[in-house]
């Protein structure tokens, strides 16, 4: 992941520029999205991850029955015309607590991403730019950290807080600060060494201007496509948590709560266990296929190889 | 041969000071005795001690030991090993974890090698069944040389001996040939049939089943949702444990509206049909509970607590509600609460499911054990909020939890009041069993009119056993004790 | 520690040697997302044995293309030879299989790169990378390979060889991991060297030694020299002939001194004019430099006709409309300009 | 060119920590050991030498992107040295700078009007309708049209956006402009172009131009007067006929005629080839700095640094062996 | 190398100092009593006994004194004992955690020989069918949660066609863990290899090495893929880091008896002194290996051996 993210940033930060947009960050970053769907991989990640937001907006007029609708059918019952999914053992409809789990995976990838990203990106920020003794200690405790791996600290933090999918999505995002932290870090190095920098310092420019004005909207958008990315991992930590029922608890049909409580009927009833595992395999997929497809029609070496 | 009995998690200790868990009693059981037993009804027998008398007032009881007892490791079991074993639950420097559940007593005196007397400051009813209880399972005194006691090492006098445990994975027992069964409920006077007893931690319960039907494991923990195929395979006998001690039940936080009231306590009993709950999630597997304590458990009475209880009428709880001012342009909201594990958010589903017929919202919580001890009384502290409403259980084998639970401040601070609360002084004070189960059905009465607890099920966790057919013998217990003594290995 | 060293100009007496390399109506093409782009169109020359043939352009001319594609290193699958012959002592490269090709690189056929530096493993010695090349193809025991590098890298003034040979990349300056490559490339005596702008990286003290070094090579073994370069003043100071790159296309081509005397190109006069001359200039302001105005076109978007038209102060209809052709305007000296005969006036 | 000297360097020093062991001494690097000069109003002074010679680290310590370690940076007689940055505000508005990579040098957010207008912006100096006029002009003056004004860097050429990095150094109206090789990034038809707009510019407008290069060639075209440097020292600087004509030190001589020359019919002439590589700046040689390439070195070289020698009137030169000869 | 080396313990000895403080804070950032909420399982504690127990874990100290305390015993190697049991922590998890190493090393092992074959062949042929088929697996394989994928292949292998026991901890056990460790993983190797063997292969020495006449095989493995493993090896070390988060919930799955599956039950019964000691432990085994991998790494690369 690591290699694989820092070698992102390095073209997305190179690209991001070239990217045939005309104004804003956000109309670059569709020029991005634009360039990216050139890439098949980019264009079906991008179509599931659509498909996942309308899904989780429009959950209650698509769902036949309520997430905790019990005898909706008959308990496990295999899938069927009714019971797409089939049902589990509360005669709850599978297919419609999959798709109301949509929403919490949204709420998970939103919130654990954005806590990582706003407080990795201002923590790299303000290393980067402040240098001396702040940087050194900022990143030397984003090092500590960073070492123990990500699982460790969602660990840590759920020991702390108690299991509950809040936790779980405070304790994802928390366990991954370090990491947007050194990528928002070395895009700030790289950044602040260009001749732009320099020439803003020397025409006077305040601390205020320099971070805002010239360092943010340059490490941003790199660090947007990272987190696209990142919207996997964490899709996939806080699911694991709540796997291992230190995340969301029953009856909510988070994915990973409801594979956990599925295993239970694995012999006699394997669907329980099969669609919320698809579902969690197919948004992370879909996100990885988006972030690769990104990158990769941002880097010209790649695609020229193509 | 070996008997191979897989649960879902280990045992914390080999020492009975030192933990509380079920999953540790039950090992404990297999090492060690204690002075008395309880027999298939739950009534207390003799076992180490061959008998025992209890004085006038209540405060001084006299155990005499069976003068042919041997510990495992050779020694003659005699009224040193008593004393060692009460001083260090007791007045050592680092006290049994359940010192307070043996009552205020204040010396135990070795009267001569095989008497031995414990005085209690005050008299205590449980203290008696207490001596049955794994809590005050007897230890060799060679323990005392042992620098790994609890860990690596534990001499009993039970009808296994300890032979390693490998933490996290396995405990290997192995037989005592030497034991003779004074009181246990299991039809062989004498050493166990098989030659070691393995018990395996195996979390997966999907991986035990199929442990079992391999014959790789002659002795499960079945899941709940397994139950049915396995009674009916030919193979495989499911042991259901009836007296187990265990209880569920509603508990609410009185402290703030809406459940200061009697009658919203009471439109939640109603309102919610324990049978069909129980039917729907566990089947047959656990019992329907009326009584503030478990079925088993000395005064418990069906037949009495039905006259006070609030059976299934969501009519009446309507009519309750509709007194409170709640209806269904005013639903009461309420947060129903357990913790993890053995089904019960599948139990609090169903209960949501039935309130909302009566216009009860209830939102579900479901946090581990701890929180939800803390999670409790902190309802019971705070004013404000939504009503509360917690599926609690609790274990014990004597009506003194009704002591620990209700007596002000109570467990969690929550439900008391002062008559209750002399009740269950009483029933710790009053000794004669007739007199005393008279109090404690003084004191269910009380929790059930008020519905401060609302009991539904007696069920827990562990209290299924699936057992192979080729290795018949196995039995439970009053208590949930597993009995290999008359197993056969295969 | 001086080294002054006199050449004379090595005029050549062209024609009466041996062609080694010809390259007939080379024409490159990568494929990219839309289609494919010409990055060498139709390029033809022909290298005589002893010569020294270089190949001038701005970037993106198709300069590297071009010695790329001789070498059969065109990067896989993006680029391919669309079209034309090279042939290599007579014989046709593309007929030859990878493994004769393999032979034939390094041994016959020696290449040297830009940057000195990314053009070595860093992770395995000088020694090694010397000498792998020279048991493959000289076909000698290690021993005799390492003595062979030794002195090679002795011909090319390393100091203290044997000591350097278990050395890594990085252990060395830019200027002599250059005269490494050139010993590698050197070390199985190759009739043609090509060495895509050898000097680029490095500074003008190191370049003149590194030029030296090779117009030294080439006295003692005879080899042919591709240089390609886009400083007209290395052009000036090494080739015996010269051929100017423009997009893909050849330009211009002739001997060194009749180009630099009497272009024949528009572009190649601009680039001489552009280029400020040591020793030429007035003082401060007094003359300009030559601009050509606007900036080389992309590949997939060249004007039609001649693709230095939409540039060219000489430009007329016919520019915009024909290609020109590749002419001979003067004995041996060619160019592909519509209007050769208004330059005169302006060089 | 008497007017007083619009900068002045006296022995400036900056000195770079470098990684060395763990437990050993602290190491430093000198890039720039002791260089003194000046530049006068309306004068180019360029600054030549190999890469890592120090001359941009001149260029950066003058704009206070670098600390001086030692010595005086004098801005129209005041030693800017010690200044803090909200001391060198007023500074920075007389004396600007333009940076070598195009690419680089442009914010890549910023809109090429803003990015000409910002300093105007921060200096206060002008806001709104009368910004865009100044900077609309300023635009003109570099040869680009004001309506590409609203377009952003990457839709510029090389050229283009070097002709941007001039326009935002200007539109302060400075003094004195620090180039460091604003030049040598581009192909050569646009390099021409810039060199030409840099010396119509400098004539008209009277700036003075530090002028850090290391292209010969482009120097004598542009500069009028010569510091050359090597290994963080100058070794010698003059006018520019002076040194191109007749350059003393034996570094200058090997410079000059290192360059190739676009004349083949020159080809013949006599070339001095230094032998072996420049010294790394951390361990640099006892005495001379360039006493281990120098062929005509002496043991005195070894011992002591050579003092600056007049050659005639504004030409001086560090070589002990120049020096004797000149006295004798 | 040396200097090299020892700047990198002088780091990890730092890392394992900042884990002590953080470690030691733990319990302090427990919302409501610790001592409280670690006995809330335990029936009948009396008011004296959670006095006790506050002592001994020194909460009633000030934090530095706390801490101090806690440094002097984690010197002598005591890590407390546990609340449930109280049990020596060390003890306990020395006794685990050789199966957690020897489940996540043998992960490694399956991850890194499928992995760095699929990712090198599929370099090498890159854009070809093969490529894309090995591509397309491994992005479905980075994107399968791996409890979920073990859970399949436990209830499938183990359960199901009984190929594999289901109980013990002996070698046949080990295989479906190590499995489901390993291929997560070896998707993840394989994509990180094919990029970073692609970037080798666009080297400029990659393209001398074949201008120098030399056999392709040679080119390959003796230029390439030396130059290759260096990255690579980076990637392993970090790589090992992730099999050891990833076998905390893999062993949860299969009821491996190793260090995560304790931590887990640890979390669950609010074990403070079981948790603190687990992360410090874990900690020291990260830091550990990836000292290790440094030598490794200055081992492979010149440019730091010298
Ligand atoms: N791998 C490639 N894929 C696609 N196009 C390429 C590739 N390599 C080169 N080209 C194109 O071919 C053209 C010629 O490139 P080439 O490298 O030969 O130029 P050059 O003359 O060597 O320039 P420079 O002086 O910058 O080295 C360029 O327009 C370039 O875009
Ligand atoms: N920020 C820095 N930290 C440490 N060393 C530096 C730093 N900047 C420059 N140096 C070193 O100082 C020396 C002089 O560098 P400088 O950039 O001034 O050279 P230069 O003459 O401009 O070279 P070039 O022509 O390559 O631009 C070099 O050895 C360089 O490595
Ligand atoms: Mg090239
Ligand atoms: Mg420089």
């Amino acid at each position: 992941m690591n290699q694989r993210v820092t070698r992102a940033v390095d073209l997305a930060t190179a690209a991001i520029d070239a990217a045939p947009a005309r104004s804003s960050i956000g109309r670059r970053m569709i020029g991005v999205l634009q360039a990216a769907t050139a890439n098949r991989g980019a264009r079906i990640g991008l179509g599931l991850v659509l498909i996942l937001i309308v899904t989780a907006i429009f959950a209650p007029w698509i769902a036949p029955y309520g997430a905790d609708q019990m005898g909706a059918g008959m308990s496990l019952m295999p899938p069927s015309w009714d019971h797409w999914f089939g049902t589990d053992e509360f005669g709850r409809d599978m297919f419609s607590r999959v798709v109301y789990g949509a929403r919490l995976t949204i709420q998970v990838g939103v919130i654990a991403v954005g806590i990582s990203l706003t407080i990795g990106t201002l923590m790299g920020l303000v290393a980067g730019y402040a240098r001396g003794w702040t940087e050194r200690i900022l990143m030397r405790l984003v090092d500590v950290v960073f070492s123990f791996t990500e699982t460790l600290i969602a660990l840590a933090a759920v020991a702390v807080l108690g299991p509950s999918l809040t936790n779980a999505m405070i304790a994802v995002g928390i366990a991954a600060i370090p990491f947007y932290a050194r990528i928002a870090y070395s895009v700030t190095l790289v950044e602040r060494n260009k001749a732009y920098f320099s020439a803003a310092y020397v025409a006077g420019a305040g601390h205020f201007r320099l971070v805002f004005v010239h360092l943010l909207p340059n490490i941003v958008p790199p660090l947007i496509v990272v987190a696209t990315l990142g919207v996997s991992s964490a899709v996939l930590a806080a699911a694991g948590l709540s796997f291992l029922g230190l995340g969301a608890q029953p009856p909510s049909p988070e994915w990973g709560a409801m594979l956990s409580a599925g295993r239970d009927y694995f012999t006699q009833a394997s669907w329980i266990m099969i669609y919320p595992g698809l579902a969690i395999m197919i948004t992370v997929l879909a996100f990885n296929l988006l972030g690769d497809g990104i990158r990769e029609a941002l880097d010209p070496k790649q695609k020229a190889k193509r | 041969g070996d008997i191979v009995w897989a649960r879902d998690g280990d045992i914390d200790s080999l020492d009975p000071h030192r933990a509380t868990s079920t999953l540790s009693r039950q090992v404990w059981y297999q090492i060690y005795d204690s002075l008395l037993e309880f027999d298939d009804d739950g009534s207390v027998v003799s076992n180490l001690a061959e008998s025992w008398d209890v004085s006038e007032d209540g405060t001084e009881i006299t155990f005499t030991l069976h003068d042919d007892i041997m510990c495992h490791d050779g020694t003659p079991f005699d009224a040193d090993d008593v004393m060692w074993t009460a001083e260090r639950a007791l007045f050592g420097d680092n006290p049994s974890l359940t010192k307070a559940s043996w009552g205020n007593v204040s010396a135990v005196d070795k009267i001569d090698s095989l008497t031995v007397m414990f005085t209690l400051d005050t008299p205590f009813g449980a203290f008696v069944p207490f001596m049955a209880d794994q809590f005050t399972s007897m230890l060799c005194d060679s323990n005392a040389e042992a620098a790994d006691f609890g860990t690596g090492s534990a001499i009993g006098t039970g009808p296994w001996k300890f032979g390693s445990w490998t933490k996290g994975s396995e405990i290997v027992l192995e037989a005592n040939a030497d034991y003779v069964n004074r009181g246990r409920p299991v039809d062989n006077p004498g050493a166990p049939l098989a030659d070691r007893l393995i018990v395996r931690t195996m979390p997966e319960g999907q991986t035990r089943v199929a442990g079992l039907r391999t014959g790789e494991l002659n002795v499960i923990v079945p899941p709940i949702q397994e139950v049915k195929s396995l009674q009916d395979d030919e193979a495989v006998e499911v042991h259901v444990a009836e007296g187990t001690g265990q209880n569920m039940f509603l508990q609410f936080a009185v402290t703030r509206p809406p459940f200061d009231d009697p009658r919203a306590r009471r439109a939640v009993s109603h309102a919610i049909d324990k049978d069909m709950a129980i039917q729907v999630v566990y089947g047959d597997l656990v019992e329907r509970q009326y009584c503030p304590i478990s079925r088993g458990v000395f005064g418990n009475d069906p037949e009495f607590c039905k006259q006070f209880d609030q059976d299934y009428d969501p009519e009446k709880a309507t009519e309750l509600l509709a007194e409170l001012g709640y209806g269904p342009d005013n639903p009461m909201e309420i947060i129903l609460a357990t913790w993890t594990g053995d089904n019960r958010e599948r139990m609090l589903q169903m209960l949501q499911n039935q309130l909302k017929q009566v216009n009860i919202i209830a939102s579900i919580e479901v946090m581990d054990i701890g929180t939800l001890n803390a999670r409790d009384t902190q309802e019971n502290n705070k004013t404000e909020g939504p009503g509360y409403v917690d599926l609690m259980g609790w274990t014990w084998f004597d009506p003194d939890l009704l002591y620990l639970l209700w007596h002000s401040p109570g467990a969690y601070e929550g439900f008391h009041t002062p008559e209750l609360d002399t009740i269950l002084e009483a029933t710790r004070t009053t000794v004669d069993p007739a007199e005393r189960e008279e109090v404690v059905k003084e004191a269910f009465k009380i929790l059930l009119e008020e519905a401060g607890q609302v009991p539904i099920y007696t069920p827990g966790w562990l209290w299924l056993y699936a057992v192979s057919a080729d290795t018949p013998g196995f039995k439970i217990g009053p208590f949930n004790r597993a009995q290999f003594g008359a197993m056969e290995a295969s | 520690m001086t080294d002054t060293a006199t050449q004379a100009i090595t005029a050549p007496t062209p024609d009466t040697r041996e062609t080694v390399l010809s390259v007939q109506d080379l024409t490159t093409e990568f494929r990219s997302g839309k289609g494919s782009v010409r990055a060498v169109d139709g390029v033809s020359f022909d290298l005589k044995k002893g010569e020294i043939l270089s190949i001038v352009g701005e970037s993106g001319s198709g300069k590297s293309v071009t010695s790329l594609s001789i070498m059969g290193l065109l990067p896989y699958p993006a680029g391919h030879i669309a079209g034309g012959r090279i042939l290599f002592e007579n014989r046709d490269l593309a007929s030859l299989s990878d493994r004769e090709m393999r032979k034939l690189r390094g041994a016959g056929l020696s290449m040297i790169f830009q940057e000195p530096l990314t053009s070595l493993n860093p992770v395995l010695s000088i020694g090694r990378q010397m000498t792998e090349g020279i048991m493959q193809h000289l076909g000698l025991s290690k021993p005799e390979a390492r003595k062979r590098a030794v002195e090679m890298m002795r011909r090319v003034s390393i100091p203290a060889p044997e000591d350097r040979l278990k050395d890594y990349p990085h252990q060395y300056s830019g200027g002599m991991l250059q005269r490494i490559m050139i010993a590698i490339a050197m070390s199985c005596d190759p009739r043609v060297l090509i060495a895509d702008e050898p000097t680029t990286a490095l500074d003008v003290t190191i370049q003149a030694q590194i030029l030296e070094l090779m117009k030294d090579l080439r006295d003692r073994t005879g080899a042919s020299i591709v240089l390609i370069t886009h400083d007209m003043g290395v052009v000036a100071e090494m080739a015996d002939r010269v051929i100017v790159m423009y997009c893909g296309r050849k330009v211009e081509e002739g001997p060194v001194d009749k180009v630099f005397a009497g272009p024949k190109h528009p572009y190649t006069i601009g680039l001489l004019g552009a280029l400020p001359v040591l020793g030429q200039a007035g003082s401060v302001g007094d003359t300009e430099l030559a601009e050509i105005p606007g900036v080389v076109p992309a590949l997939d978007a060249l004007p039609s006709g001649c693709r230095f038209s939409d540039r060219c102060r000489f430009a007329t209809d016919k520019c915009r409309a024909e290609d020109p052709p590749f002419v001979e305007s003067d004995p041996d000296h060619f160019s592909a300009c519509w209007h050769t005969d208004k330059l005169e006036a302006h060089t | 060119m008497t007017a007083a000297p619009i900068l002045e360097l006296d022995s400036l020093i900056k000195r770079f920590p470098v990684k060395g062991r763990l437990f050993g001494p602290k190491k430093t690097l000198a890039a720039v050991n002791g260089v003194s000069l000046e530049i006068r109003p309306g004068e180019t002074l360029a600054l030549v030498g190999e890469s890592g010679c120090g001359k941009s680290t001149v260029g950066k310590t003058i704009m206070k992107l670098h600390d001086p370690s030692e010595g005086r940076i004098l801005i129209n007689g005041r030693d800017i040295a010690p200044l803090s940055r909200a001391g060198m505000k007023p500074v920075w508005r007389k004396v600007q700078t333009i940076f070598q990579d195009p690419f680089a040098s442009l914010n890549p957010r910023m809109t090429a009007g803003a990015i000409v207008g910002e300093p105007l912006t921060i200096h206060g100096l002008a806001k709104g309708a009368e910004k865009d006029r100044i900077v609309a002009e300023t635009f003109r003056k570099v040869g680009l049209r004001p309506d590409q004004m609203a377009r952003f860097a990457h839709e510029f050429s090389g050229g283009q956006r070097q002709r941007l990095s001039i326009a935002r150094a200007l539109v302060t109206e400075p003094d004195l402009i620090v180039a460091d090789e604003p030049v040598s990034a581009l192909d050569v038809s646009i390099q021409a172009s810039v060199i030409n707009l840099l010396i119509r510019l400098q004539k008209e407008m009277g700036l003075a131009m530090l002028f850090i290069s290391h292209d010969m060639s482009v120097v004598e075209h542009i500069s009028h007067r010569v510091a050359v440097m090597y290994l963080g020292r100058l070794v010698e600087s003059g006018p520019r006929a002076e040194i191109y004509r007749n350059p003393q030190h034996p570094y200058t001589q090997a410079l000059l005629s290192a360059v190739p020359v676009a004349d083949p019919s020159l080809r013949g002439r006599e070339r001095i080839v230094l032998k072996g590589d420049v010294p790394s700046p951390i361990d640099p040689p006892s005495g001379c700095p360039f006493r281990t390439r120098c062929p005509i070195a002496e043991d005195v070289c070894a011992t002591a640094m050579p003092k600056t020698t007049t050659v005639s009137e504004g030409h001086g030169v560090a070589c002990h062996v120049r020096a004797r000869g000149l006295a004798a | 190398m040396a200097q090299f080396l020892v700047q990198r313990l002088l780091a990890a000895v730092l890392t394992i100092f900042v884990t002590t403080i953080a470690v030691s804070m733990l319990i302090h950032l427990v919302p409501g009593d610790p001592v409280q909420i670690m006995f809330a399982q335990s029936q009948g504690t009396t008011p004296e006994q959670l006095e006790e127990v506050r002592q001994r874990l020194g909460l009633d100290q000030p934090l530095v004194k706390q801490y101090i305390a806690y440094l002097g015993r984690l010197l002598q190697g005591d890590l407390g004992v546990t609340i449930r049991g109280e049990q020596p922590v060390l003890q306990l998890l020395l006794l685990r955690l050789p199966n957690t190493l020897i489940l996540a090393a043998s992960a490694l092992l399956i991850a890194s020989v499928i992995g760095l074959t699929f990712g090198f062949i599929a370099a090498y042929k890159r854009g070809s069918w093969l490529d894309t088929f090995l591509m397309t697996t491994a992005i479905l394989g980075v994107s399968m949660p791996h409890f979920w994928l073990g859970l399949i292949l436990l209830f499938y292998f183990a359960v199901h066609l009984g190929w594999f026991p289901v109980a013990g901890s002996g070698f046949p056990n080990l295989v479906l863990p190590a499995l489901t460790l390993g291929l997560t993983n070896a998707a993840i190797i394989a994509r990180l290899t094919r990029s970073s063997m692609i970037d080798i292969f666009d080297q400029d020495f990659i393209r001398t090495a074949h201008a120098k006449g030399l056999p392709r095989a040679m080119v390959l493995y003796r230029h390439a893929l030396r130059a290759g493993l260096v990255p690579i090896v980076t990637m392993m070390g970090l790589q090992f880091t992730y099999m050891m988060g990833g076998a905390i919930v893999v062993e949860n799955v299969f009821g491996w008896n190793g260090v995560g599956r304790m931590a887990i039950q640890a979390i669950f019964q609010r074990d403070y002194p079981l948790i603190q000691g687990f992360i410090l432990m874990f900690a020291i085994v990260v830091v550990l290996v990836s000292i290790l991998m440094d030598v490794i790494y200055a081992l492979l690369d010149p440019r730091i051996r010298h």
